[in-house]
């Protein structure tokens, strides 16, 4: 948690550190491109409502897979995971909440004005 | 005004009472609260005054009793005020069925009121006593607020937008009507009066000041001054739909959606036409932005709400007065 | 950035790196880290105010955002996309030629970043000139000039309808791109700076911090563009 | 005091201009905030005049919009959001986790060069002719309709967040990181907590106004639509936009203050705070709940009926541990060893206007009663209790506090107390009638009113000129003691915490030695009796 506190069991010690293996970036480099793809070619198919919840959910396995592979989250400490946790957390709170109101705006209480 | 000093305002509609025993159960809480904690300090500062330079307080870490205790009763209190507040808020927000429509166009720096009945104020609203009114609020240019403060009620005027407001004066006399929402170097020039006026007077001065022509009637020329009949011909097919009978009911677009034919999407309609085309038609209008005012959408709106089904059309010349509101002595 | 992405000085040895004010090089790492991560968390809400507006007129307008959003240029919106994941392989590659002490391999792939940032950057600028003329509309018969200021946004023709759609549309494009575009222009600066560092062989594997550092941030612009490009080029292209 | 500290070494202006110790970039922002703070003030004095009489006493109806808004801009993004976080808080956070300074030094300096450039927009709007937008920068009033300097105003907001982001990364990057040790987070004290969960709401919040506002200049500029509803934009949401970083703002205000106030009362009863934990977890709980309730402010604005009870009811939850706060404090006293030196009455002070604050905000979060009282003075008297009696007088009880160990030096204690108790009157004699006339109806923003809101109208302006003058004497007394006070000592209140373990003033570097901490904040007595919860 605190290097200042464990200080001595770590000295300037940073060689220990996770080195991913070159193929994994290839890999995820690969997988992304695939990725690209697919979320184009899913544009000219018509599912209905369902077109922008696939292209976020392939943007967001995208997302994912860069956070994880190429920014090292997979081997980052638990106040890493939770910093991003709580930025996403957040952004969903300003999403959810501004929705509550855009959401019921066609419900009304009242007769509307039309009677 | 008046010669003493104001400690409350009028309690001039049917939810001002209500709102006032809620603010009086608020100060109640509050005076409690904030007494009880002022006389503990008060009494502790006192009581364990520092004596002697070096004295120290006793170590006490706390108590998960006390903690529970008061983080349950000021949250218990606080559901019994939002429960309250709430049931208030529905009074204000559930507009009676009856209500009487009257018509509120914002604009830098005056409040226009139209009645169906055709009149149009400036600044001044005459309303009759013990009838619910529904103001339908709108703005020409930016945000304002229509607030009557002796009905406790306000809410923003949007430009683009409808919004109400309803009340039940409960007492004949003159009252402030304020812009509540800043809006501009005359904010504060904004202001006007409500004339509550018992019901025989209010018929009087509808009678009175009747330019003669209802809302629906001005709207009706407009309709044919605009050219609008050329294309919505009510009896026949023509190239726009016909809209008798439309009002309230679902429409069917090209799209593939529906909507309801309500004040906003005929607004919509008119000054943004191609916006949402109705099954069947071609996207011929041309967009009326910039040629109406708010208040000839208003009297538009009004014509075609009166043409439901069953009610006379165009050339018929007959008002189209609600129910609820009694015709014009004339 | 962070502080030691600013730290100067030439060829100093792990120990000289570390920071009067830290206990630790350890210490000092962390802290670094753990700052640009939440810097980053910070940008997540910078665009994520642009994103609620986007989401709540999509809802509105998802016609005009249709229309408008076909009218971008896909094969370069596309081009893009390869050419910013690409360069966030590289920054990849780099920071791992560095974690090894590779200093000529971490010179070439900040090197290349570098190169690839800059294609995106004009092939964004010949696509937003492209806003500025006055155009038939592919999929339609209208004409349209996009950029969406006043006196220079115009849709005439069968569009003419959902012109303001479109132009919201146009707004948060230019918005969104806009603002993206910037922090590129931000990260190939930092990088400049970097790959000079590298470049006099400053960077060990044991200090390394500011190719990492830059590296999340670089990270962070290509996720932006992982989500900008669908949700702006990709709205809807069938039917 | 030492010979060689903070103050005298180095020397030269460069040195302070080009520092990175967080303790001279405390007083750079102390000296920088102080300014405004006054030219704010000023304005304020301006609006109280103009109502004197209903008909306007001294300017014209744009003027008066103008002094409104720059009072209001200048208040809350150059004085109230930096107070206590940018001055206190840059003082004490590396002193009270027992680092050298916060983990990175150049940014705290960029911050305030950044907060500088920020007031010159400010200052610039001014000089050319102000702003008449209020501070809420409603649109599309101020995309479309208002001809004042919008644009400038509006970017010296902008620029100004990315100081508070900067400061918000700093904290929560030494907090996390460079605490001494044995400083475990539950020996923390709770200033540290409250600028803890201030930073969260600084670094989460502040984006989101910063990219509100670029798209209200892009709409002003380019006149493109995004909020404007004649071409299809929606004002509505340029509030919702507005709101998610304005209303958490507040908090950004007032727990920096909270923070300052279990400090004070620990300190001045020589105890621990009671429900340490309860008090440190309230903190936290108003950050991420003060994050759910912004459409408070929206509850006449056209949201949907739906939206305004969810935002009620969300508000009166945060309402709980504020309540929790306020309990303990009061349980603090009891058994303490109590002495009433200036901080402390401060912090009284601030239980007593807090409490009216807070009570008050139950009022506005009931839909029902704030769709009366909504836009009225009763909220202006609202949130001056909240920001003015809040934030304002634990800032000053901080300062009073701290200058000793700032300063090296002791302020007249006579003074002292004769302006803590004139500010807390002319406080209330100034806010208090607002509720009043606001419950009346009178509506804030008006630069004449109707005749009969005169007589309150009065009487405030009356409080307002006590509380200005009231300001001004701790102005000439600490600056006074700065170079006449008598020499303080470490630890003149003989108060517990790791910042007065060091001397006073504290050397560059902060401490000789790393301290260790080995028991929990404000153990006065004996720490074997003391069972932390």
């Amino acid at each position: 948690m605190n290097s200042r506190m464990d200080a001595h069991a770590h000295h300037a010690d940073l060689g220990h550190e996770h080195v991913t293996p070159l193929g994994v970036y290839f890999g995820i480099f690969g997988a992304l491109m695939a990725l690209t793809a697919i979320t184009v070619g899913v544009a000219w198919v018509n599912l209905g409502s369902l077109n922008i919840l696939v292209a976020l959910g392939v943007a967001l396995v995208k997302a994912s897979l860069v956070v994880l592979y190429f920014m090292h989250l997979k081997y980052s400490s638990k106040l890493t995971w939770i910093v991003v946790a709580s930025g996403l957390f957040w952004m969903m709170i300003l999403f959810g909440i501004t929705m509550a109101d855009y959401l019921t705006r066609g419900w009304m209480i009242s007769p509307t004005i039309l009677h | 005004m008046e010669p003493t000093i104001p400690l409350f305002p009028h309690q001039a509609s049917t939810v001002a009472s209500r709102v006032d025993n809620l603010y009086f159960f608020m100060i109640a809480v509050s005076a409690f609260f904030a007494l009880v904690v002022t006389l503990l300090v008060v009494f502790f500062a006192i009581k364990y005054r520092r004596r002697h330079d070096d004295e120290v307080g006793e170590p006490i870490h706390g108590s998960l009793a006390l903690e529970l205790l008061w983080t349950g009763i000021p949250f218990v209190i606080a559901m019994v005020m939002f429960v309250w507040g709430s049931s208030v808020y529905f009074a204000l927000a559930r507009v009676p069925e009856e209500a009487l429509d009257i018509y509120a166009v914002g604009k830098q720096w005056m409040w226009k009121f139209q009645h169906r009945e055709g009149q149009r104020e400036i600044n001044e609203l005459h309303v009759p006593v013990n009838t619910p009114v529904r103001m339908i609020i709108t703005s020409e240019d930016v945000l304002h607020d229509l607030y009557f403060p002796s009905f406790r009620v306000k809410t923003d005027a949007i430009p683009g937008r409808y919004t109400q407001v309803w009340f039940n004066a409960t007492k004949t006399g003159t009252y402030h009507i304020f812009c509540a929402e800043y809006c501009g170097t005359k904010h504060s020039g904004m202001i006007g009066w409500v004339h509550v006026l018992p019901e025989d007077e209010y018929q009087a001065w509808l009678g009175g000041t009747n330019t003669g022509e209802s809302l629906a009637q001005q709207g009706e020329k407009l309709f044919t001054r605009l050219a609008c009949i050329t294309c919505h011909n009510p009896n026949s097919a023509g190239r726009g739909p016909a809209l008798l009978g439309v009002w309230g009911h679902t429409v069917q677009l090209a799209n593939g959606n529906t909507v309801t034919a309500d004040a906003s999407y005929v607004r919509e309609s008119i000054l943004n036409p191609t916006a949402k085309i109705v099954a069947g038609y071609q996207p011929l209008m041309p967009t009326f932005q910039g040629q109406v005012t708010e208040e000839q959408l208003l009297a538009l709106t009004e014509y075609i709400k009166g043409l439901a089904a069953g009610q006379p059309v165009p050339g018929a010349a007959t008002p189209a007065a609600p129910a609820a509101v009694p015709a014009p002595p004339q | 950035m962070s502080d030691a992405v600013l730290t100067h000085g030439a060829h100093a040895p792990a120990s000289t790196r570390l920071q009067h004010h830290f206990d630790t090089m350890a210490q000092q790492k962390e802290a670094v880290t753990l700052g640009m991560w939440v810097f980053l968390v910070t940008e997540i809400m910078f665009f994520g105010g642009m994103f609620a507006a986007y989401l709540i007129y999509r809802m509105w307008y998802y016609q005009g955002f249709v229309a408008a959003s076909r009218e971008l240029d896909l094969v370069l919106g596309g081009i893009n996309t390869v050419v910013l994941i690409g360069s966030s392989l590289t920054v990849a590659l780099g920071v791992h030629a560095a974690q090894t002490g590779k200093k000529q391999q971490t010179v070439n792939y900040l090197l290349l970043t570098g190169v690839l940032g800059l294609a995106f950057l004009v092939i964004k600028y010949f696509e937003y000139s492209s806003k500025f003329d006055l155009h038939a509309a592919h999929h339609g018969a209208s004409m349209i000039r996009l950029f969406p200021g006043a006196g220079i946004f115009e849709v005439t023709g069968e569009y003419a309808g959902i012109a303001s759609q479109m132009r919201i549309f146009m707004v948060l494009y230019f918005a969104l791109t806009g603002m993206h575009a910037l922090h590129m222009i931000i990260g190939i600066g930092i990088l400049a700076v970097i790959t000079r560092m590298a470049m006099k062989g400053e960077f060990t594997p044991h200090w390394y911090a500011p190719v990492e550092i830059f590296g999340l941030y670089w990270h962070f612009v290509d996720i932006v563009w992982i989500f900008l490009f669908p949700l702006l080029y990709l709205v809807n292209r069938h039917g | 005091m030492p010979s060689r500290h903070y103050l005298n070494h180095p020397t030269g202006f460069k040195s302070w201009l080009l520092t990175t110790d967080h303790k001279r970039i405390a007083l750079l922002y102390l000296f920088s905030i102080t300014a405004f703070f006054f030219l704010g003030g000023m304005f304020a004095l301006l609006v109280r005049l103009q109502l004197l009489s209903p008909a306007g006493a001294l300017m014209t109806a744009d003027a008066y919009n103008r002094a409104f808004t720059m009072h209001g801009v200048i208040m809350v993004f150059f004085f109230l959001v930096p107070s206590i976080p940018a001055t206190l808080g840059n003082f004490l956070v590396p002193l009270m986790v027992g680092a050298k300074d916060l983990a990175f030094p150049r940014i705290n300096l960029l911050s305030w060069y950044i907060y500088v450039v920020g007031g010159i927009f400010a200052i610039g709007s001014l000089i050319g002719g102000g702003v008449d937008t209020g501070w809420t920068f409603y649109t599309p009033f101020s995309s479309m309709s208002s001809n004042s300097r919008v644009l400038t105003g509006a970017i010296g907001v902008f620029i100004s967040g990315f100081s508070s982001i900067l400061t918000g990364l700093n904290f929560i990057v030494t907090i996390h990181r460079m605490r001494a040790p044995g400083l475990t987070w539950f020996r923390l004290p709770l200033f540290i907590w409250a600028h803890y969960a201030t930073s969260l709401i600084m670094i989460l919040g502040t984006p989101v106004i910063a990219i509100t506002i670029l798209l209200l200049a892009f709409e002003r500029v380019l006149r493109v639509g995004i909020f404007d509803p004649k071409i299809g934009g929606d004002p509505v949401l340029f509030q919702h936009l507005f709101w998610f970083y304005s209303h958490p703002a507040v908090y950004i205000m007032v727990l920096p203050g909270m923070g300052v106030i279990s400090e004070l009362i620990a300190a001045f009863s020589r105890k621990n705070v009671f429900g340490y934990s309860f008090v440190a977890f309230s903190s936290l709980a108003i950050a991420v709940i003060g994050f759910l309730v912004w459409g408070h402010h929206m509850f006449v604005a056209g949201e949907t009926p739906y939206a305004a009870l969810l935002f009620s009811i969300i508000s009166y939850l945060v309402a709980v541990p504020s309540a929790v706060k306020t309990f303990n404090w009061t349980a603090t006293l009891y058994k303490g060893s109590i002495s009433y030196q200036t901080p402390m009455l401060y912090a009284f002070g601030f239980i007593g206007l807090f409490l009216v604050g807070g009570l008050t905000g139950l009022f506005l979060a009931a839909v029902g009663l704030d769709i009366h009282v909504h836009d009225t003075y009763f909220v202006v008297a609202h949130f001056h209790y909240i920001m003015v009696g809040g934030t304002l007088m634990a800032y000053l009880g901080g300062i009073h506090y701290w200058w000793p160990k700032i300063t090296g030096k002791l302020y007249p204690e006579g003074w002292s107390k004769l302006s803590a108790l004139i500010i807390f009157l002319g406080f209330n004699l100034t806010f208090f009638p607002q509720f009043i006339v606001g419950y009346l109806g009178m509506p804030r923003r008006y630069a004449v009113y109707p005749p009969e809101f005169q007589v309150w109208n009065v009487l405030s302006t009356a409080g307002a000129t006590i509380l200005g003058v009231g300001y001004l004497f701790p102005m000439v007394y600490l600056t006074w003691s700065w170079f006449k006070g008598k020499p303080a000592g470490d630890n003149p209140w003989d108060a517990k915490g790791l910042e007065w373990e060091t001397t006073s003033p504290p050397p560059t570097f902060n401490f000789d030695r790393t301290p260790v901490v080995t028991e929990a904040t404000h153990m006065y007595g004996h720490p074997e009796e003391v069972k932390v919860v």
